[in-house]
């Protein structure tokens, strides 16, 4: 079974103060650790998953800087046995949808049976590079994967809905898929495999090489800000009647209850 | 799908020169007697085996984390993220081979390539962005001294107060800081904070194995103290001492370190600092790791103890000074969670409450937010004191 | 301009809340733009979906066919893009959910629209769009520009509008759909409930922690009873985790789960930064503790200084008062 | 002109493979001087000497220069050669082109250039050197052993037996050493004292030997063949002429002590010998735990006692003068302290001992009579845990180096305590078993098997009180399983160093010691019973940890060289030494001090340095220190060196 794997290396961010750039479109990168998009971790022990299961070979891609190539590297580590950088340093500034083209124009020439995604990038959020890559490959798709198997070369697929609701579908090869967090438990990388990764080659694709030249793009992102918060905690004083029922109050005024 | 097990260890020589080339060159010195495994603290857990002794081999052999198996491989790692670093291994080893140093090798090829546990995961990031383990941000680091008048550290005065993380973020060890501007003060000495200049010492993460961010903020803290010619240092942590004296000079810093209990105890000699107030307790004295195995502090915080009125010292028999066991916090173990009857810092509470003690009286931040946790699950009316709060009781 | 269509969104024979909130953006902006609201709704038996939706809209457009009882983003699809192509509304609204996720970009790509994600906030200005909608873990707010187009696509984060009621009338046309049965490529075969009990705090919009305060065993009772009266789920930090008082899934913190529910009650918890780690996330912080020098207030947005087991039983009938 | 032969030696591949000897002949060959050059394979064999010969011959040359090995190596056999030709010895001169040459250097290209710079630079000294005849000196036949264990024991009566005289010196009431103390001895288990009394008995008895117990050298001068010693007779306040050992005194003593004999486990009086067997059999007084001394008189009552009148309270000190040709050092060791084992309770707990107390123990002589008993409270153990290496092996914190027969005595503890205790159990911690040595390993063997003994490998890491048990913490590191022993006592293998004191006494006697205090021999190999510095002989384990048999063959050795040097009735000393210009020496005395082999003094009407030959080794410190270049050394002169760094340049 061919696999292809799409990750995305970003910034993590969900426990530490973000500050905006100076242009006001971008953050301030420097103290930022950059790691493996959460749930594209997932789509990939998917895969290596899979793999062990069905045999075959994993190829990981990614549109990035030669950053990028250390966030492949770990890739390699776990399980990936061929690496792809799309040179992000050979275009200007892009939005998902031109990047869904770009990973589009490279997949194309590949051999696949499955393409995972994780199911949302942790930094732009948008939720739409896997399902956009999959139209434009013109193959079927489905989102928010938390339970994938194949039988008789189709993929029983299971995908979460809000309230705890799972969709069970089937699906027909090749197709893509978006992996939602907890579907499996990302697996370390053994030193053997470290080592291994570290010897191996990424293959590096230009924008030349792409046989693509126009990318439309679909949005431009204007500024950042920060959402207006404050917060100081309001003590609700008086008796306990009292205080309860402002808390209650405030409950039903932020149509929490 | 699990695979197949193999009995077979091959030996892998690539592993094993990495491993050395990140610093576990001390493994030939291996003769495999053991004794780090029955000194470690790990050998008081009773439901778990901690094979200290075979680290050595195993990298040698380049067996370390090495198993192709998911669930194996898990296993492994979660054994090098046991080590808290406390170096009883070390300290007893005939041939002096620091267990963590090894384990640490591992740990700078697996945090490279994300294979270490989310939460220490956390914790590099934060210290990386925010400076401080916690999260907070860096413009709040001089908070805990609103008020209390605290110059902002120039070349004219004699000392830079370097306030742990802990104590300068969280509000029960602010307690710690502001007990100990409070007691410098009184004891005359000049001294000032850099406040949100002041970066994280970097210690628990490069132990964790994050060392190229460990450099990053090191140096950060290097360039701080050379722009604002530190030349001298207090301390709350044992952990910013150890670093700041023996690692910090790797990156050419020239400064000189105290811990505060060496400050203060020098400041009751001389006269300064007068205890008078009774502290009418039993005591006992928990040696930090970082503090006394690491850097042989042992008797000037027993010292500033021992000059309050009223103050029983007791000592743990067996287990103190080089003998004495590790909180459980130390390299990355703070951040760390084990299943209940898999925690360090159980055996230790319960070797110090044995002494019958009122008061477990420590010198790091670590050690008391370990033991004070604890003990809230414990139903206990044993406080938990840093030295420098109890010498403030008895002024 | 031309129409803005919102795409009703409903399950198992239930209209989702989605689908008002969308409708009542729809409305708004439709209203500022002396444009007219569409409903699209494609099910099987959308009787009473439609009787529902009648009143909020200007037009309701109806696939009713076997093939369209259960979503399925392909023939979605399908069906959309015929629709689509034929109509050309000016915008066409979906929620920013499973469902919407699954059929938003394929839907628009395919018909070449420009369209963006998980809106919090629109703004229509000479046929421009442009859109609010979060980044960096919520960190920072993006304002972001549509390439202008005659029409557009955009999901929208499920509580960014909450739902008012209206009292149009809507004019309802039956279309056939354009197929007939289910594509191949993509076969729905069942929902599965999620397996009764196991709570996953960290999907709930509603916690309620506790910690040490709580004391006793005993008293969890009254934590429950309290969680269930609001919706909620119960979570805890390490020492009730500890006494085996909740399962391990259960605790808050950095060793435990990390939670972004829309509110947090913190009852007896005094608010160890390993916790503070785990919730800070939480869009509204309450905090119940006796202490008031508790570092769980630092984190909050409304405490109470008192004793939790005075607290909560009258918090509780307040609650049920105002429902 | 001075005629120089060069001859430029191979060593095999040693020099010839880092260093072209094709070139350095050929460049040698043409340096001024050098009438003769020539290079052979192994100049050191006798082909080798011949062609040395035969040059000096054919050539006539007056100096010869050997590009080979170190000097210490075959300076003398080179020098031995030359003579036969007729050459005196001191016209030779070694050129070290291998251990300072070809064997630090891996680059041909480095050592070629830098070996032909050595050569020049020998030739240079060669022509300048005078012809020396050696010193000689009379030997006196007669020799001081330090220490009457059992390695002095056999080396006196060896000695003795040649005929020849012998001071045995021993600082303790009795002589026979530790030996004497232990019960059985592996491997054949038979009587420690059974096998050693005869031969202090002989020794006592030994019309060549005198024996001076309780006694401590003072002092020491002169040099190999004629040295001066000070003896100093502690005063054991008994007349030994009258006493007769009759041991009534002993009895009657008030005082009780904690036998050094009975390693602190028994008890003996302050007037005392110290075991039943004790040579010579007479008591001493311990002044130190004395009444009457410590009470200003208030006691005597051993004085009462005695019927011969043999109590001397006012005995003082005697210093006693010798000369002898030749000393054996033979102070033996003592067991490492467990009070620096603070993981193993430092000593605070009686029932945890050292190997010693369980031999005193195990003594039928000692104080349970032979029963095993543990010190706290004379309950039989049922447990005991044996541990290994305690203090050996342990670079860390303590000696760096193996005991050596640790291993084999706990194998016989176990044994012995297996047959005392019936249910007994014994539990030894390994880290290695060492049983080299003759029908050791069977003997092990045999003991696993016969004693139950249960080895277990792994090093403890605590000893623990519990109640009455004592706790050892420890891993099995062939299973990795964790393991807490309950037992009711623990014997440390302690870790052997040399004996108190052995510091000072090297000191007097100007001979060297390794980094733990034992003294080095001349060569590890070759020299084992030598020091280096000539007249000092090595026996037994003040030179490293031994056992018996290795004792008593090393201190037979040490005779047979002592003998060896009896058998001249003089020796040559080097005349390499160092001369004093009187003309221009001042006086100033810098020199005096400085010299570690005390050669000289300032003497005369107007002081002028003088060297005593006999004594100089011809180190040069003297004439690197003096301020005028008064003193000079033969055939190192300033002149001679201002050449050779000339050549170099």
């Amino acid at each position: 079974m061919e696999i292809i794997v799409c990750i995305k290396r970003v910034p993590q961010t969900a426990e530490v103060a973000v500050k905006i750039d100076s242009t006001g479109k971008g953050i301030e990168k420097d103290r930022l650790t950059f790691d493996t998009n959460e749930s594209d971790t997932y789509a990939l022990e998917e895969a290596v998953l899979m793999k062990e299961k069905f045999g075959g070979n994993i190829t990981v891609i990614s549109l990035g800087d030669e950053d990028t190539e250390d966030t492949l590297r770990i890739a390699l580590a776990k399980g990936a046995d061929n690496a792809i950088r799309i040179k992000a340093e050979d275009f200007g500034v892009l939005d998902g949808f031109q990047t869904s083209q770009i990973l589009q124009s490279a997949i194309k020439t590949l051999n696949y049976d499955v393409i995972f995604t994780g199911c949302i990038s942790t930094d732009a959020a948008y939720s739409q590079i896997g399902v956009t890559l999959a139209e434009l490959l013109e193959i079927p798709h489905a989102s928010l994967v938390v339970n994938f198997d194949i039988n008789n070369e189709r993929a029983d697929v299971q995908r979460e809905l809000e309230g705890g609701l799972i969709e069970h579908l089937d699906i027909s090869l090749p197709a893509l898929f978006t992996i939602q967090t907890g579907i499996n438990e990302p697996r370390y990388a053994s030193l053997i495999k470290i080592r291994r990764a570290t010897k191996k080659i990424i293959k590096v694709i230009g924008k030349d090489e792409l046989q693509q030249d126009e990318f439309i793009s679909n949005s431009t992102l204007d500024e950042l800000f920060v959402p207006p918060i404050s917060k100081q905690v309001e003590f609700l004083t008086g008796s306990v009647g009292e205080s309860s029922a402002k808390l209650a109050g405030i409950f039903k005024e932020k149509g929490l209850i | 799908m699990k695979s197949k097990k193999s009995m077979v260890t091959e030996l892998n020589q690539e592993i094993r020169e990495i491993l050395i080339e990140e610093g576990a060159e001390d493994i030939y010195k291996c003769f495999q007697c053991g004794k780090c495994t029955s000194i470690c603290p790990w050998f008081q857990i009773e439901v778990f085996d901690f094979p200290a002794y075979t680290f050595s081999l195993k990298t040698a052999m380049g067996d370390m984390a090495a198993s192709e198996d998911k669930f194996e491989l898990e296993a492994e790692i979660d054994m090098i993220y046991r080590c808290v670093g406390c170096e009883a291994c070390t300290d007893q080893c005939p041939h002096g081979i620091s267990t963590p140093n090894i384990l640490r090798a591992a740990r700078r090829l697996l945090v490279d390539f994300g294979s270490y546990p989310d939460t220490l995961k956390s914790v590099v990031q934060k210290i990386h962005s925010d400076a401080n383990p916690l999260g907070e941000p860096r413009e709040k680091r001089a908070d805990w001294a609103n008020g209390l008048e605290i110059p902002s550290f120039s070349a004219d005065l004699e000392f830079l107060y370097f306030t742990c993380c802990l104590t300068a973020y969280d509000p029960r060890m602010q307690k710690l800081s502001k007990a100990t501007s409070f007691l410098l003060k009184k004891a005359g000495i000049s001294f000032g904070i850099l406040g949100e200049k002041e970066s994280c010492c970097g210690e628990a993460i490069r132990r964790i194995g994050s060392e190229s961010i460990f450099q990053e903020v090191s140096k950060a803290n290097i360039s701080n103290f050379e722009n604002y010619l530190v030349k001298k240092v207090i301390v709350s942590s044992p952990h910013c001492y150890s670093t700041f004296k023996n690692e910090y000079p790797e990156f050419g810093a020239e400064i000189e370190v105290s811990h505060i209990t060496e400050i203060l105890f020098d400041s009751i000699e001389r006269g300064t600092i007068i205890p008078n107030k009774e502290f009418n307790k039993k005591v006992v004295y928990h040696d930090p790791c970082d503090l006394g195995r690491k850097n042989n502090i042992y008797d000037e915080p027993r010292n500033v103890l021992k000059s309050i009125p009223g103050l029983e010292l007791l000592e743990v028999e067996d287990f103190n000074r080089n003998l004495s066991v590790c909180c459980g916090a130390g390299s990355g173990g703070l951040w760390m969670e084990w299943d209940k009857d898999e925690r360090i810092v159980n055996v230790r509470l319960k070797q110090l409450l044995e002494t019958g003690a009122d008061v477990i009286a420590v010198a790091c931040p670590y050690c008391l937010q370990m033991f004070e946790e604890t003990l809230k699950s414990m139903n206990s009316n044993v406080l938990v004191m840093d030295v420098t709060e109890i010498l403030l009781e008895s002024l | 301009m031309s129409e803005i269509f919102v795409l009703i969104e409903h399950r198992q024979e239930e209209i989702r809340d989605i689908s008002f909130e969308l409708l009542t953006c729809g409305r708004k902006l439709a209203e500022e733009n002396s444009s007219k609201l569409t409903a699209v709704i494609l099910g099987f038996n959308t009787e009473k979906i439609v009787e529902k939706i009648k009143s909020e809209v200007h037009r309701v457009l109806i696939y009713d066919n076997e093939i369209l009882k259960e979503f399925n983003s392909e023939t979605y699809q399908i069906v959309l893009s015929y629709l689509i192509a034929k109509e050309n509304p000016f915008l066409f609204l979906i929620g920013h959910t499973a469902f919407g996720m699954d059929l938003c970009p394929a839907l628009a790509t395919q018909l070449k629209i420009p369209f963006t994600t998980d809106c919090l906030n629109i703004e229509i200005s000479d046929n421009k769009i442009k859109v609010v909608r979060q980044m960096f873990d919520g960190k920072l707010d993006a304002k972001v520009i549509l390439r202008e187009n005659p029409s557009y696509m955009l999901t929208l984060r499920a509580g960014s509008f909450p739902a008012t009621e209206s009292n149009l009338e809507a004019e309802v046309s039956n279309l056939d759909s354009p197929i007939s049965e289910e594509p191949d490529y993509r076969k729905f075969i069942e929902y599965i409930e999620a397996v009764a009990g196991d709570v996953d705090i960290t999907k709930s919009d509603i916690v309620v922690g506790i910690g040490r305060g709580i004391k006793e065993q005993d008293n969890m009772t009254l934590i429950e009873d309290f969680a269930a009266s609001i919706g909620g789920v119960v979570a805890c930090s390490r020492p009730i985790v500890d006494s085996d008082w909740l399962p391990k899934d259960r605790q808050i913190g950095s060793s435990g789960k990390v939670i972004k529910p829309k509110l947090y009650i913190a009852i007896g918890i005094s608010g160890a930064f390993q916790h503070i780690a785990g919730m800070k996330g939480a869009e509204t912080i309450v905090a119940i503790n006796r202490d008031a020098n508790a570092p769980i207030f630092n984190e909050a947005d409304y405490g109470i200084v008192d004793d939790l087991f005075k607290v909560i039983p009258i918090l509780k009938e307040k609650i049920l008062e105002m429902k | 002109m001075k005629k120089i032969g060069v001859f430029v030696c191979h060593c095999g591949k040693n020099i010839s493979s880092t260093v072209n000897i094709e070139k350095v002949v050929d460049e040698i060959s043409k340096y001024p001087g050098v009438t003769y050059c020539e290079d052979y394979k192994y100049m050191c064999s006798s082909p080798g000497q011949q062609l040395v010969q035969k040059a000096i011959l054919e050539h006539k040359l007056d100096g010869v220069v050997v590009s080979a090995c170190s000097p210490t190596l075959h300076e003398q056999t080179f020098r031995n050669a030359a003579e036969i030709s007729g050459m005196n010895p001191f016209m030779l001169e070694i050129a070290n082109i291998r251990e300072q040459c070809s064997w630090v250097h891996s680059d041909m290209k480095v050592a070629t250039p830098k070996a032909i710079s050595i050569i020049k630079t020998v030739v240079e000294k060669t022509k300048l050197n005078e012809a020396l005849s050696p010193l000689k000196a009379e030997v006196i036949p007669k020799v001081l052993i330090i220490g009457a264990g059992i390695a002095g024991i056999q080396a006196s009566l060896d000695i003795a037996d040649a005929g020849h005289q012998v001071i045995l010196l021993e600082k303790s009431p009795s002589i026979g050493g530790h030996m004497a103390q232990l019960s059985e001895t592996f491997p054949t288990l038979d009587c420690s004292q059974c096998i050693l009394t005869p031969k202090m008995v002989a020794v006592s008895q030994h019309k060549n030997i005198k024996l001076l117990t309780y006694s401590e050298l003072e002092d020491l001068s002169g040099s190999i063949g004629n040295f001066k010693v000070k003896i100093k007779k502690k005063a054991s306040y008994v007349d030994n002429e009258k006493c007769t050992g009759c041991g009534a005194c002993t009895e009657k003593c008030p005082s009780k002590v904690i036998s050094e004999f009975d390693e602190g486990l028994g008890k003996r009086k302050a007037i005392y010998t110290p075991f039943p067997q004790a040579v010579p059999n007479k008591p001493v007084l311990d002044k130190d735990h004395c009444i009457y001394f410590l009470k200003d008189g208030k006691c005597g009552i051993c004085k009462i006692t005695c019927t011969l009148d043999a109590i001397d309270f006012n005995q003082k000190d005697k210093i006693i003068e010798e000369e002898v040709g030749a000393i054996i050092v033979a102070t033996g060791y003592e067991l490492y302290p467990i009070k620096n084992m603070v993981e193993y309770g430092a000593g605070k707990y009686p029932d945890v001992v050292n190997g010693l107390q369980f031999e005193r123990l195990l003594s039928a002589s000692g104080p349970t009579n032979g029963n095993i008993r543990r010190p706290s409270d004379g309950k039989i153990p049922k447990r005991i845990v044996f541990l290994s290496c305690v203090g050996s092996r342990d670079p860390e914190h303590h000696q760096s180096y193996c005991s050596k027969i640790c291993c084999m005595y706990m194998a016989k503890h176990a044994l012995l305590y297996k047959e005392n205790v019936k249910d007994g159990e014994s539990i030894i911690f390994f880290i290695d078993v060492r049983t080299g040595g003759k029908d050791y390993e069977e003997f092990y063997t045999r003991a696993k098997q016969e004693g139950e003994i249960l080895y277990v490998r792994g090093k403890p890491s605590r000893i623990i009180k519990e109640g009455d048990d004592l706790i050892v913490w420890s891993i099995n590191t062939l299973t990795g399983k964790h393991l807490r022993i309950n037992c009711d006592m623990v014997v440390l293998s302690m870790s052997m160093i040399p004996s108190k004191g052995i510091m000072a006494l090297a000191k007097v006697l100007r001979i060297p010691t390794n980094d733990y205090g034992f003294l080095s021999e001349a060569h590890p190999k070759l020299r084992p019973v030598e020091s280096i510095v000539p007249g000092f002989y090595l026996a037994g384990t003040v030179q490293g940890p031994k056992d018996i048999p290795e004792i008593v063959s090393q201190a037979s050795a040490a005779a047979a060289k002592v003998l060896a040097l009896f058998a001249n009735d003089e020796i040559s000393h080097s005349p390499v030494t160092a001369i004093v210009d009187e003309d221009i020496c001042s006086g100033c005395g810098i020199c005096i001090p400085v010299c570690p082999y005390d050669a000289r003094e300032l003497g005369g009407m107007q002081p002028k340095a003088k060297v005593n030959e006999l004594l100089c080794e011809g180190c040069g410190i003297c004439v690197a220190v003096c301020p005028s270049g008064a003193s000079q050394q033969k055939n190192e002169t300033d002149t001679q060196i201002g050449n050779m760094i000339e050549a170099l340049l």
